[in-house]
């Protein structure tokens, strides 16, 4: 059975996409010859050609706009921005236009883009080229937020992605594109995960860690080193869409186990693991046996010396001693 | 498509433009006419639901600028398409809008074009390719280049007109977009409506040139100012782009000189400008002045424009008595909508 | 005593701290001869002329690159940005420059920029103006957000924001500016009110409310309504700045009811309250009685027609009987 | 400033330029060209430390564009601002930055400009009129503008010059930015460095038109394209407009040409330009020409050349030295300097 990396994955999904529907295609900075600045898109110029590999100057708010105005009348744009720092370029195009119209116009007309782009950080790229800023687009009705962590799972919602009527946001993770360590055996043919389906990427009784993008692969990481050194066994839920996102699966998980840490690359106060802890609360409040701890990003801008940025982003230590500490409170 | 041969040319600014309109139907001239007054006549009910309290927000109305919207968009075929404005009745109701849902939209009715969701400065009737008014200024300019986007890579032959303000022409988007649609020849019409004033800013405050459609240099395409309040000239001047954007020929940038006679949105005390230049400008009335237009060429006589006039008055009122009869929609309609 | 409104608060926090600090300017649309799309910037011209009072064309990006340029080199601008809904235009200039410019810098620099602008619906707007997008900026490591509830804080808190050397986003509410009931005694000379503190708007035993911006203020009459109906005494909490966040006061008051409801007016998925709730958990788990509950906008854009408007934002009404279900809890 | 009566003129572009650099001492010449072989040394050191795996990270190499940096930089006083790019070191060590403290950055130490916080991407030096380099393309545009303003309303006399790349002229913020400064008549250059390519985009793909420098005109301001490859003339043309900037005059537009020797970043296959396009540019180096012009005007001896590039190379080395030698930041200062 073939094992394809994360990257091959989306790629092969774009692919086939196109060749089923002629009215996608992709947009984008130095997506053509260039293959896109990860190299995500190589190879794809040459197959479909430049009209349908799309090569635009550096414009993220027009990107996102002709985006939406094609999807508006008839075609299935892909959008790629290269770095998710970048989104905020067309943050309004985002926000007020791809997200809104649908509703604003009375549920008459539908805006399917899906716009590609990469976050996180651990490439030493510094604040403006790391950052994971999904709790900025998960709080907006109209938007759909999907962020895998795995090739399988890339392939199958993106082609969910580009099948839906809605606006998506498509958050790739940098550190998982080439990685051989996370390839993975990948149907050939065209699959869907549905958005709005989590998944138990690990199965485990002592306890939950809810996790997203790249933090689920640390998680399994940890889950692995906890069983064997400390007889812990976690369960690792990946809810793969952040909006919609599955409750259920976190809930029954949380039933069980009656402890839960949430954690996410992003940084701490604000970000999208408040709202898992809330809806916790709110639909398990009788199942928690502790509070739920929440480890993510240290508060500050991403920072370039390797030294400060292993701080700041959660390492497999820190989780793991999170988890202890929290463990330890029971 | 109309024909062009053997058409008498007109210049227009260092164009020479075919005389399309004297080639249109007695009928379609007619219609341009009423369609004017539609537009007169709502934003006037409109403007008196708003005084009168009846009206929970606000709207811009487009009196003065009603030869701009209707000369432009009867230059398109029905199915082409436009993006509007917060400024957007005229150019909905010159696109074919029905005044029922328009009306109904506006009182905030489930029957209104966006079930009551959207409101003015939201209408759009994307079947009919309205894609609709913005709320954010310059919120149009990408979606029309996209829109664009789709009838070059369909090559449906259609064309698209983005309608913006003066105040839109300094928003990044724009800049993004014309570029984006030149080095990609789109056929789009940008066309700007220089109003004279973005809300309370004098055009000769926000720019440091005397032409905007000077910016055209900016992208390498055509472009030129145009007297807003003729249709004639509003007319011939972008069926000519149109049928050049047809062609495949690429984008151009359209500066239509116009005036807003009422105050920006509801409440504008319009310190910004003096009464006397309020007066002049109406002077220059667009609708009396396509009426001579009319009168000259013997289209209609006085009293075919009482008539004419008494039926769109009426059109009105039945549009607001079917908004004002109609329901609201219900409390549990909010949450849908959302999500196709 | 004077009373004033909310409106009239902040441009006398302006006028004196112009009057105090040359380096003070204004800028943004229509703020000169119009006096701002609502009034508040009304007469400044006259006392400050054009340089100081500047008008801007509709270019919100720049609005604040200027801002934060002319910062970082000893001025002290306070951007107004008409519609918090247009902040998004100029997303990048707040999440990647504005925030960050201080730490990529190492600490070097700073960008004393204020950035005021209204938010929140009920004005019949509809999506595009209505919008309460405090949770995108609470996420940013670096900026300051404050969200005044009443014209006392309203003053004091600009003050101390014009004073604060980082970038502070200043939202006020429409629904505040120019409503006589909401007037207050405010003193006359310059006060500060520190951001970071908050501040208990009614002392009560039985249920803490925590709300922001204009639900304090319907978080009071529901408070007066539940007392006078059915005997129940609330304690509202505004924190008044939401980042950062005067935590302790808010724990206190849970401590001392055992019960929470957070109420505001931003849609309820991903909205700033599940930071506080994931705080509130975190930290006095084991003094909750029962599940922290939410109050908020409906998930959706704001919709236009009066109808839906009501509903989409909590009214006094849902807020009242979110409140006796969750009692009805215990 | 310096003294510009009875100067020769020459002729760039439309513009009547003085030949300032016949004026300028020996010793600042020599000093230019010092700069120029930091920039290029400093980035060889850096590429060959990406290369070898040093570098947690990338950068953006300047090599080949060194006549615009120290060209634009010598025109200004010390204490007016810069805004730099990613593409930023050359414009850094114009302004005069440390070598240590920039190398130590590099290195993400704690003695760097940014404490280890910022890297390449992000060096400042604010104290020094440095307002940073700026991993956003466009990023700089607005703050120039804004220090521009602070120069004009703090009437300090002061001059900013914005560099970005040509990739950035299509970014909203430049539309709006040289706008507003084009209105305010704010002392700023808008200094493109049009090295033919934004990533891999060629800049006749990203334009239609054929000078860059046009888009002045859809702001009303002055411009011109400039041989970026010509220190001389970089300097000439700066200087004219750095003078008409403290007068108060408004900004300007110059679009320099010039080339990238080097890949884009660390990872660049340069599938997108022939190397034959490269060694072509490369036979106009900047330096090698400024070279020629000393040692025409006899200000240098080739044996001068020697010594004066054994000194950089020294520099370099120890700016290294000092870099390696230099503490990493403690983990627990990472959250330090998010407020002030
Ligand atoms: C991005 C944005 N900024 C500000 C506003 C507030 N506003 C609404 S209309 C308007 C003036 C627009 O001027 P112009 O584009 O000339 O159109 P006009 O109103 O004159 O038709 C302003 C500033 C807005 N709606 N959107
Ligand atoms: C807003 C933004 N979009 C995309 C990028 C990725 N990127 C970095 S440099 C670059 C090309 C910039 O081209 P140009 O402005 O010509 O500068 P050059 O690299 O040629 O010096 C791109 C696309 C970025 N850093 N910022
Ligand atoms: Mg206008
Ligand atoms: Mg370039």
């Amino acid at each position: 059975m073939r094992k394809i990396t994360y990257l091959e994955a989306i790629r092969e999904a774009m692919q086939q996409m196109m060749r089923e529907d002629e009215n996608v295609y992709l947009l984008g900075e130095d997506i053509a010859e260039y293959g896109g600045a990860f190299g995500v898109t190589v190879g794809m110029l040459e197959e479909f050609g430049k009209e349908r590999i799309r090569n635009t100057p550096i414009s993220e708010a027009a990107i996102i706009g002709v985006g939406i105005g094609s999807a508006l009348t008839g075609m299935r744009p892909i959008a790629e921005i290269m770095f998710s720092d970048f989104m905020t370029i067309a943050m309004d195009q985002i926000v007020n236009q791809a997200a809104k119209i649908r509703y604003m116009f009375g549920g008459k007309a539908k805006v399917p883009l899906v716009i590609r782009t990469a976050g996180g950080g651990g490439t030493g790229a510094a604040a403006q080229h790391s950052q994971s800023l999904e709790a900025l687009f998960t709080h907006i009705p109209g938007l759909k937020v999907v962020m895998p962590s795995c090739p399988y799972d890339a392939k199958g919602l993106l082609i969910s992605s580009i099948l839906d009527d809605n606006p998506v946001i498509f958050i790739e993770h940098k550190l998982l594109y080439k990685n051989k360590k996370y390839m993975q055996h990948v149907p050939e043919e065209i699959y869907r995960i549905p958005l709005g389906k989590g998944d138990i990427k690990r199965e485990g009784r002592d306890i939950t860690i809810v996790a997203t993008s790249f933090m689920v692969q640390r998680s399994l990481e940890v889950a692995d080193i906890l069983e064997s050194e400390e007889g812990i066994d976690c369960e690792v839920v990946d809810p793969r869409t952040l909006r919609p996102l599955d409750m259920d699966i976190i809930i029954s998980s949380v039933k069980k186990t009656g402890k839960v840490v949430c954690i996410e690359e992003a940084c701490y106060f604000g970000g999208f693991m408040g709202e898992v802890v809330s809806q916790i609360v709110e639909k398990a409040f009788d199942y928690l046996d502790a509070p739920v701890l929440r480890i993510a990003g240290r508060d500050c801008p991403v920072p370039y010396s390797l030294v400060l940025e292993e701080e700041m982003i959660p390492s497999v230590g820190r989780i793991k001693k999170g988890m202890l500490d929290l463990l330890g409170r029971f | 498509m109309r024909e062009v041969i053997n058409m008498r040319k007109i210049k227009v600014s260092d164009y020479e433009i075919e005389d399309r309109f004297s080639g249109v139907s007695k009928a379609l001239k007619l219609e341009m006419l009423k369609k004017m007054y539609e537009i007169r006549y709502f934003e006037e009910q409109a403007e008196q639901l708003i005084i009168r309290g009846k009206i929970h927000g606000t709207c811009h109305l487009y009196v003065g600028e009603e030869a701009t919207a209707v000369g432009a968009i009867y230059a398109l075929n029905k199915d082409d398409y436009i993006t509007s404005t917060h400024r957007g009745h005229g150019h909905c109701i010159a696109k074919g809008a029905d005044l029922k849902l328009m009306m109904a939209e506006f009182l905030g009715k489930k029957t209104g074009y966006c079930k009551g969701k959207g409101g003015s400065m939201h209408i759009a009737d994307v079947e009919q390719g309205n894609l609709g008014a913005n709320g954010v200024v310059g919120g149009g300019i990408g979606i029309a280049t996209g829109a664009a986007l789709t009838c070059k890579m369909k090559k449906n032959g259609k064309v698209v007109i983005c309608f913006f303000g003066d105040g839109a022409v300094n928003q990044g988007i724009f800049h993004e977009s014309v570029n984006m649609a030149s080095i990609w020849r789109l056929p789009v019409i940008y066309l700007c409506e220089n109003n004279q004033y973005g809300m309370s800013m004098p055009v000769k405050e926000a720019f440091n040139i005397e032409r905007l459609s000077d910016r055209r240099i900016a992208y390498g395409i055509d472009g030129l100012t145009i007297d807003g309040n003729n249709i004639v000239e509003v007319f011939n001047v972008v069926s000519h782009f149109v049928e050049r954007c047809r062609k495949g020929l690429g984008p151009v940038l359209i500066e239509s000189l116009t005036y807003r006679w009422k105050g920006h949105s509801k409440s504008d005390a319009q310190v910004y400008r003096t009464r006397e230049e309020v007066k002049a400008w109406m002077q220059k009335d667009p609708i009396e002045r396509y009426k001579r237009v009319l009168l000259g060429e013997g289209i209609i006589t006085p009293d075919d424009d009482r008539k004419l006039r008494a039926e769109v008055e009426n059109e009105i009122s039945e549009a607001l008595k079917f908004a004002e009869e109609s329901p609201f929609p219900e409390p549990s309609e909010v949450e849908e909508d959302v999500y196709a």
